[in-house]
């Protein structure tokens, strides 16, 4: 809430001198965050997910339910804990926002920028920003399809191949990616995910390179609604938001960074049980 | 001179880098050097040539944020040279600001104003005074760091060097090097310097 | 705001339109409640103005009222908060947030039938106390409880 | 055209156990959009839920309920098999009504 985001500063300076020890803190922000498991709504954008991708669109007036995603054409189930994946029809590692974009284009006759820019907007709200993602009054039809796509995989345990030698390359890439500092704080993902139990200020950072545990579960909860935000985020924008605050350039929606980076997250986190769309702060 | 030094580092770090890599990494190599040129976009003031890494970067990413001895003392011997210190003298400055200026993330990002200053976002990593409970623990309590040491000008000094240039203190330290980057001006640093060292600062109480 | 509804379905007279309606069983009791939203009460900038818009003189603290809530919320856009009443006879259960830029949250109607409880999620603007204030046996009676909100975020 | 909603109606014994989720912004008319305009206030004002042609619970709203807003709560005399229907109306205008069927325990 920006509104809220106004009186941040001011907030902080005023949050008063209190005797809950910090461990009392930590505690009661774990209750915060049970109370809210109660119901999720990203509930809602799986329901207009699942409805978009068997809603005829784009030129060509079509569905997605001939969309392969990797386990034959229109096969959903389980599909999001086997991406990235190599596609021989594209000669390319995806994941599951890219190969929507390829679904787009082959089947229902979108441009690649039409379908990663997502202008088509399910409220008729003319877009505010041109940023992939749903917005203040603007819904993304890609988040809504992810947050389906990767419903159908609830459950299920996180299982990317790394039979494909482009599969290999993308999670040794992915691997440089996530160690490479570079921009004016210094900043790679590793500067905030490695170590037990770091925080940046409350929140709780997985620990991406020492523990197997931390990775799962991060990985096994994107997508999420985001309660901060009052939005169901993806990996990719998960990806994209990190790198912003990292200070880097903006990372572009399903390029092949962020789906090498999102293959190198998947195999860190094999074998976990795959818990999304999740419920997160 | 300044020159030199750093042409010396960038080849004392090529070599290592030549040590490391196995040659079946080279194609992973230039995939990664593709991605990044073709995976980012300007956007605002963060521009594509951020993705360049100086020495530091460069090293510190190829060993995974630890590097060996050798490297680890180049690093910081090379990086205490790039510390300066205010013409006006005083390294302690008004805890008051530097309070606003811990408690601040922002800046650098795409998002940002670029012609609003900077914060330092100390307590995304460190905890400070004590009333602020909302602290990250990325770096080490700076509870009391002022009331533990004292404020001696060898302490002013190694505080603000600290907040300068990490890397000159602690090679591939996760600490932003927020005056060598450009991120906090020096006299910015000096009312850091003074929260952390000032007796009335409430880091120190 | 059940005192002033009523002396508005007795005199108003676009309300009493409604009131006829109401009488004529065209609208059950419920729904004109839900239509009849209550403006000047969701304008109210304080918990003593909130109380007096729902119609309210006073209100006495009462312990069978219970507030379940977190004391630190995370962020301050959701905040679940359910409240339950022992009292006999509950008409209605209101979340007043003190700071907010608006007092009055939400006031629900809970007919005979239904248990007086609710559970919500509201945004807080900042640390504040949260009030449920509670209209039993044509009585207004409530609970409070502080709830902090946190910061988070790394590039704020 | 507003999204369905997410009701859950399930029997608790001798009560009916409701748990609904709205699609809606919520928007509190105090929000910046990226081009800096003020973001209208756009919110659901009241709520009705009816069981057997009698209202079970009514709610009036204001802009400080949560976006995409829940709401959990009690009733009796429903059973198995019987519908629950839930409407709302924003200040804009907009409505939507969705029921659900009540299941067992």
């Amino acid at each position: 809430m920006p509104f809220y985001r106004l009186l941040a500063p001011v907030l902080a300076a005023m949050l008063p001198c209190v005797s809950l020890a910090q461990q009392d803190t930590q505690k009661e922000i774990e209750r915060y965050r049970q109370l809210l498991q109660e119901s999720n709504p990203a509930e809602l954008y799986e329901a207009r997910g699942e409805e978009l991708w068997k809603t005829r669109r784009g030129p060509k007036s079509a569905s997605l339910e001939s969309c392969d995603l990797g386990l034959g054409p229109g096969v959903v189930k389980g599909a999001y804990v086997q991406l990235p994946r190599y596609f021989a029809d594209t000669d390319r590692v995806q994941d599951a926002e890219s190969r929507l974009v390829t679904c787009m284009v082959t089947l229902q006759g979108f441009t690649p920028e039409e379908a990663k820019r997502n202008p088509f907007s399910g409220t008729g709200v003319p877009m505010l920003t041109t940023d992939p993602f749903s917005g203040v009054g603007r819904r993304s039809v890609m988040t809504d399809i992810v947050a389906w796509v990767a419903s159908e995989s609830r459950g299920m345990k996180i299982a990317p191949r790394m039979s494909h030698p482009k599969e290999r390359e993308a999670y040794q890439a992915g691997e440089r990616l996530f160690f490479y500092r570079a921009g004016p704080h210094d900043f790679a993902c590793v500067s905030c995910h490695s170590g037990e139990a770091k925080r940046i200020r409350l929140q709780t950072l997985p620990d991406l390179v020492h523990s197997a545990k931390d990775a799962q579960r991060a990985f096994g909860t994107w997508p999420g609604y985001r309660v901060s935000e009052g939005e169901l985020r993806s990996m990719q924008w998960r990806l994209w938001e990190c790198f912003r605050q990292q200070r880097f350039p903006e990372l572009e929606f399903a390029s092949d960074a962020s789906i090498a980076l999102t293959m190198f997250l998947a195999k860190r986190a094999e074998g976990g049980s795959f818990d999304a769309p999740s419920l997160k702060r | 001179m300044q020159l030199k030094i750093v042409l010396a580092f960038a080849l004392g770090g090529l070599s290592v880098v030549g040590c490391a890599i196995r040659p079946s990494d080279s194609e992973v190599e230039s995939a990664t050097a593709r991605m990044l040129q073709t995976s980012f976009k300007p956007r605002g003031q963060a521009t594509v040539d951020r993705l360049n890494q100086d020495e530091v970067q460069a090293v510190c990413s190829l060993y995974k944020g630890e590097p060996p001895e050798a490297a680890r003392e180049k690093i910081e011997k090379a990086q205490q040279t790039t510390i300066r210190y205010p013409n006006s003298g005083s390294l302690l400055g008004d805890w008051r600001q530097g309070e606003r200026i811990a408690q601040s993330g922002v800046g650098k990002q795409f998002t940002d104003d670029p012609g609003r200053p900077a914060g330092g976002g100390c307590y995304n990593c460190h905890q400070l005074a004590p009333r602020e409970l909302s602290f990250g623990t990325i770096g080490p309590s700076l509870y009391q760091f002022g009331k533990l040491r004292g404020s001696s000008e060898a302490i002013q000094k190694y505080a603000y060097g600290k907040i300068y240039n990490s890397e000159a203190f602690s090679a591939c330290s996760n600490m932003p090097r927020f005056g060598h980057n450009g991120v906090l001006t020096e006299e910015q640093i000096t009312h850091l310097v003074a929260l952390l060292l000032d007796p009335d600062s409430p880091v120190n109480k | 705001m059940h005192r002033s509804r009523r002396e508005f379905l007795q005199s108003g007279s676009g309300a009493g339109v409604l009131a006829l309606a109401a009488a004529a069983g065209l609208v059950r009791p419920g729904e004109a409640f839900a239509q009849q939203w209550n403006k000047a009460a969701f304008d109210t900038k304080s918990v003593a103005d909130t109380l007096k818009a729902l119609g309210g003189s006073g209100s006495t603290e009462s312990a069978q009222i219970q507030i379940t809530a977190p004391d630190i919320a995370e962020n301050g856009a959701v905040v679940p908060i359910t409240i339950e009443s022992g009292l006999a006879r509950t008409q209605t259960i209101a979340i007043l947030i003190e700071k907010n830029p608006n007092t009055l949250s939400a006031d629900f109607e809970i007919p005979a039938g239904t248990d007086p409880f609710i559970t919500t999620r509201v945004k807080m603007a900042e640390t504040s106390n949260i009030y449920a204030v509670v209209q039993a046996d044509g009585k207004y009676f409530h609970a409070v409880k502080e709830i902090k909100v946190t910061l988070g975020g790394c590039g704020g | 055209m507003a999204d369905p909603m997410r009701i859950r109606a399930n029997m608790a014994g001798d009560k009916v156990e409701v748990r609904v989720l709205m699609s809606h912004e919520m928007e509190t008319g105090q929000r910046k959009d990226a081009s800096g305009a003020i973001v209208p206030a756009h919110f659901i004002q009241t709520v009705t839920v009816t069981h057997a042609g009698k209202t079970v619970l009514s709610a009036q709203w204001g802009t400080s309920i949560s976006k995409n807003p829940f709401m959990h709560f009690r009733f009796k005399g429903g059973k198995p098999g019987d519908k629950v229907t839930i409407s709302w109306v924003d200040n804009k205008g907009d409505r939507r009504t969705d029921e659900v069927v009540i299941g067992g325990g």
